[in-house]
């Protein structure tokens, strides 16, 4: 399970995630969401679960879990 | 027996003894002893009371502390209560009651300090931007002006309505014997913000405003029905029939007390309400009737609009309405009854 | 998995402002802190006129509607007839600054116990673009399109300042969204502001530099940096006033 | 029958609280009353003035119309209402300080009470007014002496002002036997 959860229709594409994630492990994606964004996608591999993109948001779309 | 108590006095004493939570002014002559009044009464009944920083800033108070339900009650006068319209004009949009005295100086502007009867179409019209009416209560004596208080803020509540005590300079400066009612203790209201957010409140930004103008329609017409209220005398077979309110009301019901012991057929309808204007009291009037004659203390004559329009409603649309005004003050009755000669013998125009 | 970081329960709804506008970051810090308080089920939001006034529909609070700029008065009388309610005034600086400048001045004066929380984007943000006492100095807006001319409309005006100098309140600072270390900061004034208001010790304000990229025509990412570069040498950061707790 | 009465001196002098004890003398009595100041610009004037009216039944204008009687404690007062003082009526000066020609209407009773040299004797300035009133109470012939003295007295009580009750009695008294 990842450990950012990303609300992607809420995503506006504002890069404030892409560019405070320490590990650079935030992209945009390809594709559009239904309010014509390119949504946030979160490398897992590179995630540290800090809590930088959930600061950074203005829209809520990040949810930050850490393993029990 | 009551004591002689100033209108102004009694009438800040009767919001009081009605539940008011809040009290929040500015003061302005002739209104001023309300607030005066205020500032240890309050805190002696255990009420909030804050001096705001203008008029403007008082009504605001107003509309914060009537979103949490709270009786709340403002006054001032003249261009005091025109300061206040802004918030008027929100307080209705957002369907909150409150209690608002207006007592009348006389003149536009700075207008004057002495008594009036000049703001009339503002307190009927709204006042404020937007399609909304407050209702409107117009006392003539001391004892009235306690029980118009005191029902006023029952009134607002019922209707979700601003209800305006509109007065004048001299009724809230003369002294007369009155009593006051009962204390009321009075909750704050359940429909209004908690912090629990149990009653979300719509916002004007998304509301359905057609849906919204339907609602106020409907409580409009039911206003006008229910809350007419005046004094008739002699109306049934009058020649003349005088309207007026406050003092000026007082004064045509000597005129027509004095007249009907010498045999002379006038009357006079006493208005208390002026929002509704009270047409149902044309229903009793003699359909033979030569005139109407409004009696104001103003330039030109407000109250003769109201007149004209619901005479024409009731079926009086040929009949000519004069009106009476007189300067800053008490009308002085001499002066009333040479005009209204005047009238009689057809030197004066009819307004409408 | 454990939740470590989720918007806050009462930000019912996504909130419905531009690409990067501050203002989705700041009400979040603002519930957060509430939460944290324990005020989610006593508290009375004041809402301004301007972009923010768009929040009832996202906010599962009581959002009281101001008028523009009058929260200072209306607050004011909500405060003290529910003393034991947490009672928040969200404003935008043209709200706050211009228009409500005396109720704004007058409620800090009479020190009374609520919090101000103010979004300082140096522009009329929900009109589009117009020139605020905020502006900077040859700042463009729709009103001043030339650059604003301090000769002809001052200088940027400093709110907190005055009434951290003037006034006996309990409690001033401000903070900016430009990076995470900064929001942070600035969510600490925000719960120093209400904490100092539950305390009972006083009016409180915290003043937010906050990115329009929309009306500053530029990215989010340039919002941001203009923020460091141009607003906070004039608007500096931090505490202006603390009187501490009880 | 209604009756209507203006009080009238310079600021300071009382005539406000004198129309007022009036007034609270009639609703003592069981009779109606009104009490209506001349307030705002005007009074800055030099003079302050009320109208009193009581009655039996119902008062209608608590306007000034054409007083029954005055009560005049300085000249600019006395020069001003002589003017509107109904014919037959009862003009009541202070003659220690009203030192005019008072001798200007002929259908009118002017009638002189030296209130300053009585309340000096009395020792109690600020009785000025109440001498008058005294003066008044019996020239109108509504209330008897008692039964004004007591009204004002229960108005001085529930002001809580009874320290003063001997001394306005006295006033009233040395008034109403002045005449």
């Amino acid at each position: 399970m990842s450990k950012v959860i990303v609300k992607k229709e809420q995503c506006k594409q504002c890069g404030y995630c892409v560019k405070h994630c320490p590990k650079q492990a935030i992209s945009f994606s390809a594709d559009f969401n239904s309010s014509g964004f390119k949504y946030a996608v979160v490398d897992d591999s590179k995630c540290i679960a800090c809590g930088m993109c959930y600061t950074t948001c203005p829209d809520g779309v990040f949810e930050i879990r850490k393993p029990d | 027996m009551g004591d002689m108590v100033k209108g102004n006095i009694a009438m800040a004493e009767a919001a009081i003894r009605a539940g008011m939570h809040m009290y929040a002014g500015y003061p302005i002559t002739p209104s001023s002893e309300i607030m005066e009044y205020m500032s240890w009464r309050a805190q002696e009944a255990g009420r909030q009371y804050i001096q705001a920083e203008s008029e403007l800033g008082a009504m605001y108070m107003v509309y914060g502390a009537a979103s949490v339900g709270s009786r709340v009650l403002t006054a001032s006068s003249g261009l005091g209560i025109s300061l206040k319209q802004e918030g008027v004009s929100y307080m209705q949009a957002a369907d909150y009651p409150c209690v608002m005295i207006s007592v009348c100086r006389y003149g536009d502007g700075l207008g004057s300090l002495q008594s009036g009867q000049t703001d009339y179409l503002r307190e009927t019209r709204g006042g404020g931007n937007g399609d909304y009416r407050n209702i409107v209560l117009s006392p003539s004596s001391v004892q009235e002006a306690v029980d118009l208080v005191y029902l006023a803020f029952d009134l607002s509540e019922k209707y979700r309505n601003i209800v305006v005590i509109l007065t004048e300079g001299a009724l809230g400066q003369m002294m007369e014997d009155c009593e006051y009612p009962d204390y009321k203790e009075v909750p704050f209201y359940d429909w209004a913000f908690d912090g629990k957010h149990t009653n979300p409140q719509p916002s004007q930004m998304t509301m359905d405003l057609y849906e919204r103008a339907q609602r106020r329609n409907a409580l409009r017409a039911e206003i006008t029905e229910n809350e007419q209220r005046w004094e008739a005398v002699g109306v049934e077979d009058a020649e003349y029939v005088f309207f007026a309110y406050g003092i000026p009301g007082r004064i045509a019901l000597g005129i027509v007390d004095d007249a009907r012991k010498r045999g002379e057929k006038l009357g006079v309808v006493r208005a208390i309400s002026l929002w509704p204007f009270p047409q149902k009291a044309f229903d009793a009037i003699n359909k033979d009737v030569k005139g109407f004659v409004t009696i104001e203390t103003a330039d030109d004559g407000q109250m003769v609009e109201d007149v004209a329009l619901f005479a024409k409603k009731k079926g009086f649309g040929d009949v000519p309405c004069y009106t009476i005004t007189s300067p800053p003050g008490v009308p002085k009755t001499v002066d009333v009854l040479k005009k209204f000669e005047a009238i009689k013998a057809g030197e004066v125009k009819e307004v409408f | 998995m454990a939740v470590v970081k989720k918007v806050p329960e009462k930000i019912a709804r996504q909130v419905p402002f531009c690409p990067g506008c501050g203002h989705g970051i700041v009400v979040r810090l603002i519930m957060e802190c509430v939460e944290e308080l324990g005020y989610n089920d006593n508290v009375i939001f004041g809402k301004p006129v301007g972009c923010a006034s768009l929040l009832d529909n996202s906010l599962d609070i009581d959002i009281f509607t101001g008028a523009h700029g009058r929260n200072g008065a209306s607050l004011t009388a909500i405060k003290r007839l529910k003393p034991d309610t947490l009672v928040i005034s969200y404003q935008g600086d043209g709200d706050a600054y211009n228009i409500g400048f005396a109720e704004t001045m007058n409620a800090a004066y009479r020190n009374e116990k609520f919090t101000v929380v103010t979004i300082n984007n140096t522009n009329f943000g929900m009109t589009g673009g117009q020139m605020a006492w905020t502006t900077m100095p040859g700042q463009k807006t729709t009103t001043s399109v030339n650059g604003r001319d301090v000769e002809l409309s001052g200088l940027p005006i400093k709110m907190p300042e005055m009434i951290a100098t003037s006034f006996d309140t309990a409690y001033v600072a401000r903070g900016a969204l430009f990076t995470p270390a900064e929001i942070n900061k600035t969510k600490g004034y925000i719960k120093k502001a209400l904490q100092a208001q539950s305390d009972g010790i006083g009016h409180s304000m915290v003043e937010v530099l906050s990115p329009c990229p929309t009306n500053w025509h530029m990215s989010p990412l340039e919002a941001q940096e203009r923020i460091i570069k141009e607003l906070v040498p004039y608007y500096p950061l931090g505490e202006l006033k603390n009187k501490g707790g009880k | 029958m209604l009756k209507e009465v203006v009080f009238a001196g310079f600021g300071g002098q009382g005539v406000l609280t004198a129309g007022l004890i009036l007034s609270q003398v009639a609703l003592f009595s069981g009779k109606k009353a009104t009490w209506m100041p001349e307030y705002g610009a005007a009074m800055r004037g030099g003079t302050a003035n009320c109208t009193v009216k009581y009655s039996d039944g119902r008062i209608f204008s608590p306007g000034q119309e054409a007083p029954d009687a005055i009560m005049a404690l300085n000249i600019p007062s006395f020069n001003r209402f002589i003017k509107i003082l109904k014919p037959g009526g009862i003009m009541l000066i202070d003659s220690d300080i009203v030192t005019c020609d008072t001798n200007v209407r002929d259908d009118v009773k002017v009638v002189g009470v030296p209130a300053t040299t009585i309340v000096n004797e009395l020792n109690n300035p600020r009785g000025l007014n109440i001498v008058m009133l005294g003066a008044l109470v019996k020239l109108m012939g509504d209330y008897s002496e008692q039964e004004a003295i007591d009204g004002m007295n229960d108005m001085f009580s529930k002001k809580g002002k009874n320290a003063f009750e001997a001394a306005n009695t006295e006033a009233f008294k040395r008034g109403y036997a002045s005449v």
